[in-house]
């Protein structure tokens, strides 16, 4: 795959920025903050009316059949724009799994509907602390889970979830009707995220994976969520870099652009660095989807644009001294939504245990 | 047992009896207002029970004692989460330059009374939007009106303005000489007419802070501290007078203990978080760099105790601390993984891993922003060269905006 | 296979038969001066293989292929280890200068031809004592001298001068302007009367750079490189020849691979090193590092064999690696404990962390330094405001020493 | 004890910083750097003229019966001065040791040459890159010890040297005289450490202590040589910070002092806040000797040292650009120096570890 982007390419990445920057609200992004359980629905019907949610569904299920580079940039316009709900990743999750599972029927009935938009999945992986636990709690038996998931980011709202479970002993990847589950909302600093702990209660599911190959699957759902998130990442703190240029160059203190001080300017430059490292990781790890080196080009980009995005915010706040920590200016939705991000998908330490079992060979 | 000892012993005893009405704990479902109330209540027990005003004179109301005597009290305080933060910039500035600047007497003693037991609070109004780092930059216009003064300006980031009876304020008073030099400082009425208060609300969703309007306001002459253009002179006096206030090598946010504590909750890809490298590695440097300002903060106070000058070094505690706590928290939630995407806006910043986060950019902003701190320390310790200054001899208006 | 790989393949093959006479293990124990009559002969051979003027006109004695082809011959021979670094400047920078502004054309071909075989070297001589990142701050003056011109001065840091035959060299000819508006260009005659060669011992205890001093060195008018007053042009010029010259996400240090044999090596207090979660964050966010770096550079090479200009980013590489480089040389050096005290002055950089470590100021401030390259970034491609310029349309011998 | 110096010590740090300024010349340093088995004997000399050799020595014993505030004092202008050989400190952990191991006899045979300057003693711990093995391999059994040990300051010239050992299975601490032992010089890239192997075959030595206690003296000594050497560490750091902050404001660049640039200026500030924090517990930690918090307090003051002169070094050099890399101007006497301290007594993860186990309870 190549790591130029082509016109299409292109044309997408432009559309998408052009399409929120028109639509985008700040103060309607500040207002879901403090309420628990509301979403973004412009920045939704945007998504859905765009295709956004059809992108990376395979043709012959009413998708695009695009994939990760092109998901990628639309994921960058999205964390430029700080928006205001966690859809499309995890959509993106659950279409992969089932086009990539072992139940055809089962993709057959929910892909139109999530490249449609009609339906919304999120992924339920984590236990605890741990993004990706060895022997998952939750059970599935039967056709039916059982067990709970905590703050699953976009619980609050979806439909279906792709649940990290085990059966007999061993690991299962099973999607459940969220019809069937009790969902309790979790107050967050970053609410429109939607995240809720999960309750299966003999609920009905569908087996897609079992064995080393549901953790296979897992790992690449994952890593493939993390890649998109990192896109949404670096999309962010790109244009924290340039919201904090733009402060430095009008700004004046002591008679002068504060741009002009090397504190100010040479942290400005290594944003620009983190932001340029980070998206060179992305670009190489959507070009490498499906390939053996993708899941270390996944956790490459996960690192520098987790990095690169909790830094800028940190840097750019901090460049902009007292207007920068107001309410109304709003730096700090990139801050909360640096450490959301930063947390869903993994903690660096996953990511970079991930590294180095793969680079000594140790990766399961 | 030393006195200060004995004192402190007698200051935890006090403290303790509190506790139960005014801690921590009592005031967790608060909202500002009940909040606000009870600290009253409380500045007015602490005033009876003789620990107001611990280190000014007696004929002025206070206890007569030490300096070191007031940062036991306030260290011992701050343990117990009472809400006397209304309170702090009131007594530790404003009140101060009162006593020592205004003619006035009997009315300053009735003022640091009411002061004193939480009836009356102070604020200081010295930032406005143009300023920033750069107070003298300021734009807050006074003009002579028959025997008095007119303000028109606005002022910023004022602390519990919207609580506050007075205030103090650094004015322009001429604007055709150097920037500094055209500076007036007076006391202000905060009822008075003319005068607009505006909350502004911050990144964490709190308001302590606010914007202030003046539209005509009139000051009588008498009102005045310091001399006509010496008001650079007595706001660089403000800023002076609380010299060693009570640190906290945490940053003002959890205590270690509360993060070894955690990585002994938490596993880290199967393993027990206690025994990670990186764990291990971010313990022991903050332990360290605490360690070390907790014992500058030592040397300091033995140092005032032998009626010695402490050291610059004190000047490192809020730079170091508060960047610190930032990074540390977000390692903390980092490890909480997705139970530490719940957050409760009730939870106190000293103990919650996800309130010291989303305060800590504040913290590294206010009361000198980080650059600011290095800057002064390059400077007025290490005698490096100020900065390019092309507003430096040049008359405040004529220089571009 | 694109013709690229194709000649990939054709530069490795000639580059393995050189391997066992010129290759690192070939070089280990020699002294600069036997490695320097090796490196002539290996240039020789080079030539003779068509791997010489890769990207030159063919008419100039060079190979008429396009810049790709010479980044991938420069990005494989490097992993061998040849003694190429002597003539690397000298075809890199000085005489690309030379074949564009002498007009002497045969003279030219024939200094190419010598040089590209390795029989003559060519320094360029730019920085001052004086000077150090600001280059137009030069004091080396030149005085019309009847048809010629007469030079005084001294330049330092100047690469393989004392093996030098050639040099080009930036000078003051007019001290009364602006003082980068003043500077003239010329060629130089190592070996010319007045001319001094004093290597510079640096920290690692090697001597690769010299000061030069003049002392009424002759010049004629045909030795001057552009016009009278037009040599900082040409001195930007050189600096931008080589845009993407082969860069080194490793900082010109140990490949990780060798950082993670070591951490496999060790213990950490009774357990293997590759488990410790500090060298984990270690290994994997040098690896993110670097594995972005060089997907930078893949795709700067994609851009250039699409006929497109690659952006900007490519200048984070040597500010990025080599500061890195040198925490992780450290680190390493930690983990070795007293087993990493002994050192091998034979020892190559890329191989070995002790010198590794030792070399990496040298690398931070060569060709650039950190600060500048930030500076660079910050300005250029940001469009953040210059620092403050005291010396901006000041004549040069106005401005205060 | 208190943090404050009395006259006495505060006359102690000021003497020493003179003799130490009127005697060292750096051009003897540099020349040191390139002969293995080279020490600075006017250094030497001036040490055991001082008396600094006898300052922490009983008086009993011929000594004069100071502490580590005093000793750390002399170690400050030591480290300022980049000093050209290891023994001071070499021979208070020997001295250490033998004063509170159970050979009365032994320590009162060495004891008084420790304290004239007559013999020299080094600590032998290390074995591998473990500076403080549990199991060590070098053994002791019937009063021979057997086995070898890396790399240990000041070897190639001491007279006797304290080994962390074995004997029947249980850790022990022995005393060896080195004219029993051979020894093989180590070419280093700070030579005047005098590093040397030490290969022990039958050679002769006593036992000061065995078993847990063994253990414990271990660490005790290990960490009063590692408080002396935070505070050679903050000395050094020190004169780095003084001799970047000099050459800032007289260095010009674009017509002004490079001081004037916040991106040297700020980093000035910051080595000047881990020269303080550094210094500060090394005041206490040396104030605590002896107590049950010294363990964890010197931990703090290494790892807080350590860190100072590392990165001082690191940023004094890149401060002073070209002229800092040269040889002549010797910045890298202390940029070499800072490794090798940093190295010596257990690098920054021994140390890490040790602060953790202090405070969980799980110091052994």
């Amino acid at each position: 795959m190549s790591i130029l982007y082509d016109e299409g390419q292109q044309a997408i990445a432009t559309e998408s920025r052009r399409v929120l920057d028109a639509r985008m609200d700040k103060a309607r992004l500040l207002g879901l903050l403090e309420q628990v359980g509301q979403f973004d629905q412009p920045f939704w019907d945007t998504a859905v009316e765009q295709g956004w949610t059809a992108l990376a569904v395979p043709e012959e299920h009413g998708g695009l059949g695009l994939g990760l580079i092109e998901l990628g940039l639309v994921a960058q316009a999205c964390g430029a724009a700080t928006s205001g709900a966690p859809f499309l990743t995890g959509g993106y999750g659950v279409a992969q799994a089932l086009a990539q599972g072992s139940d055809a029927a089962l993709a057959a009935e929910w892909l139109p509907r999530l490249a449609s938009g009609e339906a919304i999945g999120c992924a339920a992986f984590a236990e605890g602390n741990a993004i990706l636990p060895r022997g998952p709690a939750v059970t599935f038996a039967d056709g039916k889970l059982n067990g709970a998931k905590p703050a699953v980011a976009g619980g609050i709202k979806a439909d279906l979830a792709l649940v990290w479970a085990q059966t007999a002993g061993e690991p299962a990847l099973v999607v459940a009707d969220l019809s069937g589950a009790t969902r309790t909302s979790v107050a967050s600093y970053d609410n429109s995220r939607l995240y809720a702990d999960l309750h299966f209660a003999g609920t009905p599911a569908s087996l897609i994976a079992v064995g080393p190959a549901a953790r296979t699957l897992a790992l690449d759902v994952l890593a493939r969520m993390a890649v998109m998130t990192a896109h949404e990442q670096v999309g962010a703190a790109e244009a924290l870099l340039y919201i904090a240029r733009d402060y430095a160059v009008t700004r004046k203190a002591f008679g002068q652009p504060i741009g002009a001080f090397q504190s100010i300017k040479h942290r400005i430059a290594e944003m620009y660095g983190l932001v340029e490292i980070a998206r060179a990781n992305c670009i190489h790890a959507a070009a490498c989807e499906g390939s053996a080196e993708f899941l270390l080009a996944a956790a490459d980009a996960r690192i520098s644009a987790t990095e690169a995005y909790d830094t800028n915010a940190r840097d750019c706040m901090q460049i902009h001294g007292g207007i920068g920590v107001t309410w109304e200016l709003g730096l700090h939705l990139h801050m909360r939504r640096a450490r959301s991000l930063a947390v869903e998908c993994g903690s660096l330490t996953f990511w970079e245990d991930l590294t180095v079992d793969c680079l000594t060979g140790a990766a399961a | 047992m030393s006195d200060l000892d004995a004192y402190r012993e007698k200051a935890r005893a006090f403290l303790i009896s509190m506790a139960p009405k005014f801690g921590r704990d009592a005031r967790r479902a608060n909202t500002v207002e009940q909040d606000l109330a009870l600290g009253r209540q409380y500045m007015a027990a602490r005033h009876d029970a003789g620990f107001a005003g611990i280190n000014w004179p007696v004929e002025i109301g206070g206890q007569g004692l030490t300096h070191l005597h007031k940062i036991t009290f306030d260290g011992e305080e701050m343990q117990f989460g009472m809400p006397s933060h209304f309170f702090g910039i009131s007594l530790g500035m404003p009140v101060p330059i009162v006593m020592h600047y205004c003619e006035d007497k009997a009315w300053v003693k009735e003022r640091v009374l009411k002061a004193l037991r939480g009836e009356e609070i102070w604020c200081q109004m010295f930032s406005e939007p143009s300023g920033g780092s750069d107070l003298a930059a300021l734009r807050t216009k006074v003009e002579t009106d028959g025997n008095g003064w007119k303000m028109n300006g606005q002022k910023i980031w004022t602390s519990w303005a919207q609580y506050c009876d007075y205030g103090v304020i650094v004015t322009r008073s001429d604007p055709t000489i150097e920037k500094h030099k055209g500076l007036t400082y007076f006391w202000v009425d905060m009822k008075a007419q003319g005068v607009e208060v505006r909350p502004i609300k911050l990144a964490g969703g709190d308001s302590h802070v606010n914007e202030v309007f003046f539209d005509d306001v009139r000051l009588e002459d008498s009102q005045r501290l310091g001399a006509v253009g010496g008001g650079f002179g007595v706001a660089l006096h403000t800023l002076m007078i609380e010299r060693y206030i009570a640190t906290d090598s945490g940053g003002f946010g959890p205590h270690l203990d509360e993060f070894i504590k955690l990585a002994h909750e938490v596993d880290i890809n199967g393993k027990p978080g206690i025994e990670d490298g990186r764990v291990r590695q971010q313990i022991a440097r903050n332990h360290a760099m605490r360690a070390g300002l907790d014992s500058i903060t030592k040397r300091a106070f033995a140092m005032m105790m032998a009626g010695m000058q402490p050291g610059p070094e004190g000047s490192l505690q809020k730079l170091v601390a508060v960047r610190s706590r930032q990074k540390l928290s977000e390692l903390a939630m980092d490890l909480k993984g997705n139970l530490g995407l719940a957050f409760d806006e009730h939870a106190f910043v000293k103990t919650d891993w996800g309130t010291s986060w989303l305060n800590a950019p504040t913290g590294r902003i206010a009361g000198g922003s980080d650059e600011v701190l290095l800057n002064t320390i390059a400077e007025k310790i290490l005698g490096l060269p100020q900065d390019h200054r092309p507003d430096k001899g040049v008359p405040f208006n004529a220089i571009p905006a």
